[in-house]
């Protein structure tokens, strides 16, 4: 084998925590990555991954210091290089695929100017010539209009295309080594599945190194050459691809592989028969100044279905679908315009404002950001016990102990309800926001994507979590996704929504042969498998995606 | 002008001054060395200046002056009615004339006039003098004059002396150069009333005051109110003697220290009136000289007599026990003041009754009258504002001494802004201030007559204003005198207004400009300077 | 589980305060002890002319030297501590506390009423401060409520701004959404949910506005505003005493070395706070 | 065609904005006005405002009239560009603040062209070396001006350099101005204090927002391709920061207009402030109400201007 591209030795990279502490976030790490290869980091929020990727660049982030360790790539090592020489390495040598491009890019530049501008930096040709180059590139990144699409600015084109230029930005200067951070997790599955292989493509030509940093061990699957799996700081596992997803060896790999493919829902025996818990019909709802009872901006269509007592109904659709907007519709928080909603037979009127007590009592919504739906500034303690005072009129002891009970209830110590939510991870927080919502003791649980922002392990753990609650109390859940798989995971049926209306209503289980509207199908089929050979041999239709992914 | 020089002062130490100040003696250099002689602080300022100006030389003809007043804003005005502030004076002198003048000794001297002469204090004829021309050319005559003194009894001019000019019943133009004024009453003090700044001269029929058509030394070039105002010299003045300035430009500098600054930096020839606190900047500085002048300016408490607690027999006398008369005079004035007995008429003045002796500062004797007002121990208010010149600090004097008597007064600071229409003459206990008036007379009518509009303590005293009367219309000064000097016992043992000192105004200027002189009708000679001082090279 | 655990102490929340942002803090919590123990620790009576001489040096009897009437400097700034400290912090804390609920209730509310409002306290913005205050003094005196409510008034429209902007971005959070789904009053979401989170900035912007009065309630009292004597304010004792300046008298330096100590204090403070908290502020 | 017209609508609203907001101003410094105690003629006649007097005075000025209402002429007169008469001078409002808004205008016309490009400069300099050595001495400089009272700097640097020094004159009005150079001297002084006071405000929002903007992923990413730091801050990080920076630079500027009164007063300077307090003072009605109106168009315009360019430096918005 050849001397390796890159050889990292037991690298140490600590961090100051905002108390002021020195935690050490790589413990330790090495690795090579041969020319040509592409090489996957695994991992979970907070193993370390992107600190490792950018420590190839000599770029830590601030507050960050490389404590010890050797980076060499090509005959240098990074370590010892002082700024400028590493500035003259970026871009040439090592350049950058961000994970959201939509940030990284100037808003305040053209997007040519920002493509082109490695090759100023480093004089590396005239900008005519640069700029045929990177027309080149956006025609091999599979861009529409190559011609033109570099005299826009950033907000003027979309995400998946936005990633598609950031990897042209990183192309240009024909580095040796492409590190790509994350590059299609901010993207919807159908757009993703097109930037991928746009990657794909460029980096199979181009013959050049890659390292590429994801927590999605299916789309690694489909690009990356060898895999290392890291868990806090710490390589736990190192394998070529194949052997990591079929013989993983280190149990951590095969826990996430197994989070990956969750137990499917089986849903209960008699169907059909209950009474509906919550029926809507002929919903509308949308933002904006209200003319003749129509808002400027119609977001939700003539949405109907039924969900009945002590089943789940899942709600799928890339984002811009409406199905948060159907969430916030049901809970009253965006008031519907027009159509019906029945919670338990009874007419629900559509501002929050009309509702009763009890009415919002049995409705329930439960966030996607724990982060932001528990207040900085109070303590679980004194989350938990607002919706039992304000529904259930409970005060001192009574409330303190309903409070360990629902902490209980969701698996967690009683003596977390002391802390702070910045104090707790955050599976643990979700756990809370899901208490929260269980204090009122309600018949429904909107869940808008409460399981997307979290590490799939943790997320498989808060899915079981809800089956037992059901169980338990009765519940039923409406689970808004973008995550098939985690649909197909707890819900009896799913609805498939598309700019605002429902295309196709499906039983969960048989979602992938029973669908039979065209967007259903490619929604479906884009869904990546824990497979190195899936994405090459997906076959998609290509008038399909140009109607409903070539947004 | 009472004589202040003390018995033993000889020639020979007027030329030791001398000879100090031209070696560059600092005042407080002077004034140690006149210590040590026995000089009396107050006494000693006035003969620094006296001191001064027999340094004096021969005037020289030529150069650009630059005076800073201390007050001016868009009232600035150039119509002599209306002048209110020092500014307008200021620009008035130097842009018009009037009948009369006071020269540096308090005589009236004759400007536009040639003779005033009379029989019965009662119907007085003016003869003007020949040969003068305003600046547009027109010549003066009987009728400007007439229509200049008229215009005060026209409410629509709203001047400041209509009611000093109310007495002239009849103002008529015997002839081109005659003028014939008839009073209401006899009073012989109108050839001084004439000398009154507001009642400058103007051609007839003038109603356009954004430019000055005067008589006076200087032709206004530019005049922006409240920025500043720039004369020329006046080729066809009158007067033999002056101007000696070619020109002349005068703005206010408002803030004390700037004004200093300013003298100090050469910028200004002239800082009118600088506070007593800045005294140290100008001492010692060789090429600022200091020009005092101790006149009729004083600021007064005035208790009303018709209100509590004034209205309680013995308050008023305890009030008058308790000012630290020697704490303001050397603490708040710096030395720059004579101590006073409570009455309005100066020691600058012909008519001061020497005889009428200060009380003593005695706060157990005032806290027995206190006690017997029944008062002790109150927290009485006395509203003081930055308007009247160091009330503040007085104020302050004022309830230092209330403490050691018992007596918590409590200051209530208001807003200069104001004061006058809200406070003055209005408040239990308040502040006043009063500018030197030429006359007793003018200044007893105008504060102590039962009817005066400026009665600040409502002092009433049909005595007093039969006595008033018949002194105004007496033609034998022996008799004026002796009523003058009872008058001015009933008011410092009656009247409820307390003036516990006459303030000295000092004016720092150049070493250069020369030809300065006190003034009794106030600073910067009377605000006639720019007349009289010329520049040396 | 003792309360000191349940308070969201600045250790928990993961800040920390530097050296430099003590010695501020040290400085400030001087000056506030001397406000309040004042009195009893100055060795005349403010008002009280004690030296014979005026703008006296720094004497064993005077150790801050005596001021233009004779009166003791370290006595008048002792006493002058109370009435900066405290006509500042009421003035600021009227300020800020309008300021923030007007600017919470503005975001919660929107609409018409944002509109209006903002427009409104703009217009009024831009009306100068001093000018301001010298009107306000000039009309209706200047007693020490009156002073607190001008400087109120003149930093109200300030605060409401940055207080607003914060309340905005909180008031998207779910945390609120949430609140408002369960069905939460008016009063509940603007002071449980959304106040807590725009404190730390609030307070910060409050210290930087502190600063500012402190300075205009100086420049009241150098345009002759302020305080009834004859107890004064720092501004007022630089004021009274500048001509002072040019003879080097310690009656002019010693209250602007407090002015400034006090000032500089804050913003050092303000300045060195843990980046939780200020980040949000800049 | 539709950018153009959506562009004019949204100057057009801006237009309308801001005359609501100065027709507001100016009823509420006219309310304002009628509650100070005292009217034109008491304080004109100042000790000699007896009863008698007063009201022949104000016969005369033609105050009788309801204050309402002479408030509504002024206002109908302004529609017409007159700014009325003043009360106390009988001389044109126009004619009094032409010359006191062209000094005012003067001398912030100098402090901005001297502080806006030093104190942009040094703001971004200090971001740019965040902690370095010229960062810290830039803190601690801009700390310290903001901390000291205006009257203290103003007081100071007369004495400094006018009577100690005697390099500069203690007067910025009233001096010969004769040559360049005599004019620089005349603007030196009052130019230095303020820009100390205006420009340390700048310096530290100016810092503030580019740090804010550094540390946006977009500065990473220019990092992340080789850039130098002087290319990161300028090219990348300002564009982004000049919303912010011109609205801190806008109301930093907007004190130059009517918050001067004290540089005024110590100087001598005779510009708009003053003539306001005069007016105030006067309760000269036409007069305040066109100084309020100055300040207020001077503040909004610069607003407005901010805004105009964090619109023009954002294509976001810029559509």
């Amino acid at each position: 084998m050849d001397q390796p591209l890159v050889s990292v030795r037991d690298l140490k990279i600590g961090a100051k925590t905002d108390s002021g502490r020195d935690v050490e976030i790589i413990k330790g790490v090495s690795f090579d990555i041969a020319p040509g290869e592409i090489l996957a980091l695994i991992g979970e929020s907070g193993s370390g991954k992107t600190t490792i990727a950018l420590s190839l660049m000599g770029h830590t982030r601030p507050g960050c210091k490389i404590h010890a360790g050797h980076i060499r790539v090509g005959r240098r090592d990074v370590t010892a290089m002082s700024e400028r020489q590493r500035a003259a390495m970026r871009g040439t040598e090592v350049s950058y695929v961000p994970q959201s491009a939509a940030a990284a890019f100037n808003p305040a530049k053209r997007i040519m100017d920002q493509v082109v501008e490695i090759t100023a930096i480093h004089k590396l040709m005239p900008r005519p010539q640069a700029e045929a180059k990177a027309r080149q590139l956006f025609r091999a990144l599979a861009l529409p209009d190559p011609d033109h699409i570099g005299s826009r600015y950033p907000h003027q084109v979309s995400g998946g295309q936005l990633q598609r230029l950031s990897a042209a930005m990183a192309l240009i200067g024909d580095p040796a080594l492409v590190i790509f951070d994350e590059p299609t997790t901010a993207l919807d599955v159908t757009t993703q599945i097109e930037v991928l292989r746009a990657f794909k493509s460029v980096m199979d030509k181009g013959a050049m190194a890659g390292v590429y940093v994801s927590h999605d061990l299916a789309v690694v699957a489909q690009i990356a050459d060898r895999i290392i799996v890291l868990k806090n700081g710490v390589v736990q596992e190192e394998g070529p691809t194949e052997q990591i997803l079929h013989a993983p060896a280190h149990p951590y790999t095969r826990q996430l592989l197994d989070a990956f493919e969750p137990v499917p829902h089986v849903p209960e025996a008699q169907a059909g028969t209950r009474e509906p818990i919550l029926q809507v019909q002929n919903l509308c709802a949308g933002y904006g100044a209200i003319r003749d009872g129509v808002p400027a901006a119609r977001i939700l269509e003539d949405v109907s279905f039924r969900l009945e007592r002590g089943r789940n109904l899942g709600v799928i659709g890339e984002s811009g679908s409406g199905k948060s907007t159907l969430a916030r519709a049901i809970a009253g928080i965006l008031p519907a315009y027009r159509g019906n909603l029945l919670l338990d037979g009874k007419e629900l009127a559509p501002s929050l404002s009309d509702r009763s007590k009890d009415e919002l009592r049995r409705a329930q919504i439960v966030f996607q950001l724990a982060d932001t739906a528990l207040n900085p500034a109070q303590s679980i303690e004194a989350i938990l016990a607002r919706p039992l005072t304000f529904y259930h009129g409970m005060s001192g002891a009574a409330r303190s102990k309903r409070v360990i009970e629902l902490l209980d209830m969701v698996r967690l110590p009683g003596q977390l309800r002391h802390r702070l939510p910045s104090e707790l991870s955050g599976g643990q927080k979700q756990r809370v926001n899901l208490a929260r919502a269980l204090a009122a003791e309600p018949d429904l649980i909107l869940c808008d994507e409460i399981t997307s922002a979290l590490d799939t392990v943790v997320a498989a753990a808060i899915l079981d979590l809800l089956k037992e609650l059901q169980r338990e109390l009765n519940l039923s859940y409406m689970f808004i996704s973008h995550d098939l798989s985690t649909v197909e995971a707890i819900c009896d049926e799913v609805l498939v929504m598309l700019k605002g209306r429902v295309v196709e209503a499906l039983p969960a289980a048989r979602m992938s042969t029973d669908a039979t509207h065209p967007y259903s199908r490619l929604l479906i089929g884009s869904i990546p498998k824990l497979d190195t050979g899936w994405l090459k041999g997906l076959e998609q239709d290509p008038a399909l995606l140009a109607q409903f992914a070539g947004r | 002008m009472k004589d202040l020089k003390p018995t033993n002062w000889t020639g020979r130490d007027d030329a030791m001054v001398e000879a100090a100040i031209r070696r560059g003696a600092s005042r407080r250099e002077l004034l140690k060395m006149l210590m040590a002689s026995g000089v009396a602080l107050s006494a000693g300022g006035s003969l620094l200046l006296r001191a001064g100006q027999a340094v004096a030389q021969t005037p020289v003809t030529g150069g650009h002056l630059k005076a800073a007043g201390w007050s001016a804003s868009t009232a600035d005005t150039l119509d002599p009615a209306k002048a209110s502030l020092s500014t307008d004076y200021t620009r008035c002198c130097a842009f018009y004339n009037r009948l009369t003048f006071l020269d540096e000794g308090g005589v009236v001297k004759m400007e536009l006039a040639d003779t005033i002469e009379t029989t019965d204090a009662k119907t007085w004829q003016i003869i003007l003098k020949p040969g003068v021309t305003f600046h547009d050319g027109k010549t003066l005559t009987a009728s400007d004059v007439v229509w200049s003194l008229k215009r005060h009894l026209d409410p629509a001019v709203g001047s400041k002396a209509a009611a000093i000019a109310e007495q002239m019943a009849e103002i008529t133009a015997v002839d081109d150069r005659t003028v014939s004024i008839v009073l209401a009453a006899a009073n012989a003090d109108l050839p001084t009333i004439l000398s009154l700044h507001h009642f400058m001269i103007l051609a007839e029929g003038t109603s356009d005051f954004s430019k000055a058509n005067g008589t006076g030394a200087f032709v206004c070039e530019t005049f922006e109110p409240g920025v500043r105002s720039i004369g020329t010299r006046n080729p066809n003045y009158f007067k033999d003697s002056g101007p000696y300035l070619d020109s002349f430009e005068y703005f206010a500098i408002s803030d004390n220290n700037a004004r200093v600054n300013a003298v100090l930096s050469g910028d200004i020839h002239l800082a009118a009136a600088i506070n007593p606190r800045s005294m140290r900047m100008v001492e010692g500085q060789d090429h600022i000289t200091t020009s005092i002048s101790t006149g009729g300016n004083y600021t007064n408490l005035n208790i009303r007599l018709d209100m509590d607690p004034g209205s309680k027999a013995g308050f008023v006398e305890g009030m008058k026990y308790l000012m630290n008369r020697e704490a303001m005079v050397n603490g708040v004035l710096r030395g720059l003041g004579e101590v006073a007995n409570d009455q309005p008429v100066s020691p600058m003045d012909k008519y001061h009754n020497p005889n009428l002796k200060p009380r003593p500062y005695d706060p157990e004797q005032a806290k027995a009258l206190f006690e017997k007002a029944g008062v002790l121990g109150q927290a009485i208010p006395i509203v003081t504002s930055d308007a009247a010149n160091s009330a503040i600090d007085y104020a302050m004097v004022v309830q230092q001494a209330g403490n050691e008597a018992g007596m918590p007064f409590q200051i209530e600071r208001v807003p200069s802004d104001g004061y006058w229409s809200n406070y003055w003459l209005k408040a239990p206990i308040h502040f006043g201030n009063i500018n030197p008036r030429p006359t007793p007379d003018i200044l007893f009518s105008l504060l102590y007559a039962s009817d005066a509009p400026w009665n600040e303590s409502q002092y009433k005293s049909e005595k007093f204003d039969g006595m008033l009367v018949e002194a105004r219309g007496l033609l034998d000064e022996e008799k004026r005198k002796a009523i003058y000097w009872e008058m001015q016992e009933m008011v410092a043992n009656e009247a409820g207004t307390i003036i516990p000192a006459y303030i000295s105004n000092v004016d720092a200027h150049s070493s250069k400009m020369k030809g300065m002189r006190a003034n009794p009708l106030g600073g910067q000679m009377g605000y006639a300077f720019a007349e009289y001082v010329w520049l040396e090279a | 589980m003792s309360l000191a655990l349940r308070l969201p102490t600045p250790a928990r929340l993961g800040y920390s305060f530097n050296r430099v942002g003590r010695l501020g803090l040290a400085v400030i919590l001087f000056w506030a002890v001397i406000a309040v123990i004042g009195p009893w620790i100055a060795p005349y009576p403010p008002g009280d002319m004690v030296d014979y001489d005026y703008f006296g040096p720094m004497s064993q009897q005077f150790w801050l030297g005596s001021d233009y009437l004779g009166r003791d400097i370290l006595s008048r700034i002792i006493m002058g501590t109370r009435y900066t400290v405290g006509i500042a912090l009421a003035a600021v804390i009227l300020a800020c506390a309008g300021g923030v609920i007007l600017g919470m209730i503005a975001a919660v509310v929107g609409g018409w009423f944002d509109t209006l409002l903002s427009r409104f306290l703009d217009a009024f913005n831009g009306i100068p401060h001093l000018l301001f205050g010298l009107v306000v003094v000039a009309a209706v005196g200047s007693s020490i409520p009156v002073l607190i409510l001008t400087l109120a008034a003149m930093y109200l429209p300030g605060s409401y701004r940055f207080a607003r902007a914060l309340a905005v971005n909180v008031n998207t959070m779910d945390f609120v959404t949430v609140a408002r789904a369960r069905g939460e009053g008016f009063g509940h979401i603007i002071g449980r949910e959304i106040l807590p989170n725009i404190l730390g900035p609030v307070l910060a912007d409050l210290g930087l506005r502190f600063v500012f009065i402190v300075l205009v309630l100086s420049g009241l009292s150098f345009l002759g505003l302020g305080v009834q004597p004859p107890n004064a304010d720092w501004g007022a004792l630089v004021r009274e005493n500048i001509e002072g300046l040019s003879l080097g008298a310690p009656a002019v330096i010693f209250p602007s070395i407090a002015i400034a100590s006090l000032t500089i204090s804050v913003n050092l403070f303000i300045d060195n706070l843990p980046t939780r908290i200020r980040d949000r502020s800049e | 065609m539709l950018r153009s017209a959506t562009t004019w609508i949204l100057v057009g609203q801006r237009l309308g904005i801001a005359l609501v907001t100065l027709l507001i101003v100016s009823f509420a410094v006219f309310f304002a006005t009628e509650l100070l105690p005292g009217d034109v003629a008491e304080i004109l006649l100042g000790q000699a405002a007896t009863p008698e007097a007063v009201a022949g005075l104000r016969t005369a000025m033609g105050l009788d009239e309801p204050a309402i209402w002479r408030f509504l002429s002024w206002l109908g007169g302004l529609t017409q560009g007159d700014l009325g008469m003043s009360y106390v001078n009988r001389m044109a409002v126009a004619d009094l603040l032409s010359g006191r808004l062209a000094n005012t205008l003067r001398l912030a016309g100098i402090v901005t062209l001297v502080c806006v490009p030093v104190a942009l400069c040094l703001g971004i300099a200090a971001a740019m070396w965040r902690g370095s050595w010229l960062d810290r001495l830039v803190s601690v400089l801009t700390i310290s001006v903001i901390s000291v009272p205006e009257f203290m700097v103003a007081t100071l640097a007369v004495l400094v350099f006018a009577v100690w020094l005697d390099w500069l004159p203690a007067l910025s009005f009233g001096v010969n101005v004769d040559s360049i150079g005599d004019m620089l001297r005349a603007y030196a002084m009052p130019v230095i204090s303020l820009s100390f006071v205006v420009s340390a405000q700048m310096i530290r929002m100016t810092r503030a927002a580019v740090i804010e903007t550094i540390n946006t992923p977009y500065v990473e990413m220019a990092l992340l391709k080789g850039a130098s730091r002087t290319r990161m801050v300028l090219g990348h990080a300002l564009p982004n920061a000049l919303g912010p920076i011109a609205n801190a630079v806008a109301l930093s500027l907007s004190y130059l207009v009517g918050g001067v009164i004290i540089v005024e007063t110590v100087f001598n300077y005779p510009g708009v402030a003053k003539l306001m307090v005069d007016a105030v003072s006067t309760r000269d009605l036409p007069l305040i109400q066109s100084c309020a109106m100055i300040f207020c168009i001077s503040y909004l315009a610069l607003i407005t201007l901010a805004d105009m360019i964090a619109l023009l430096s954002n294509p976001r918005l810029r559509r």
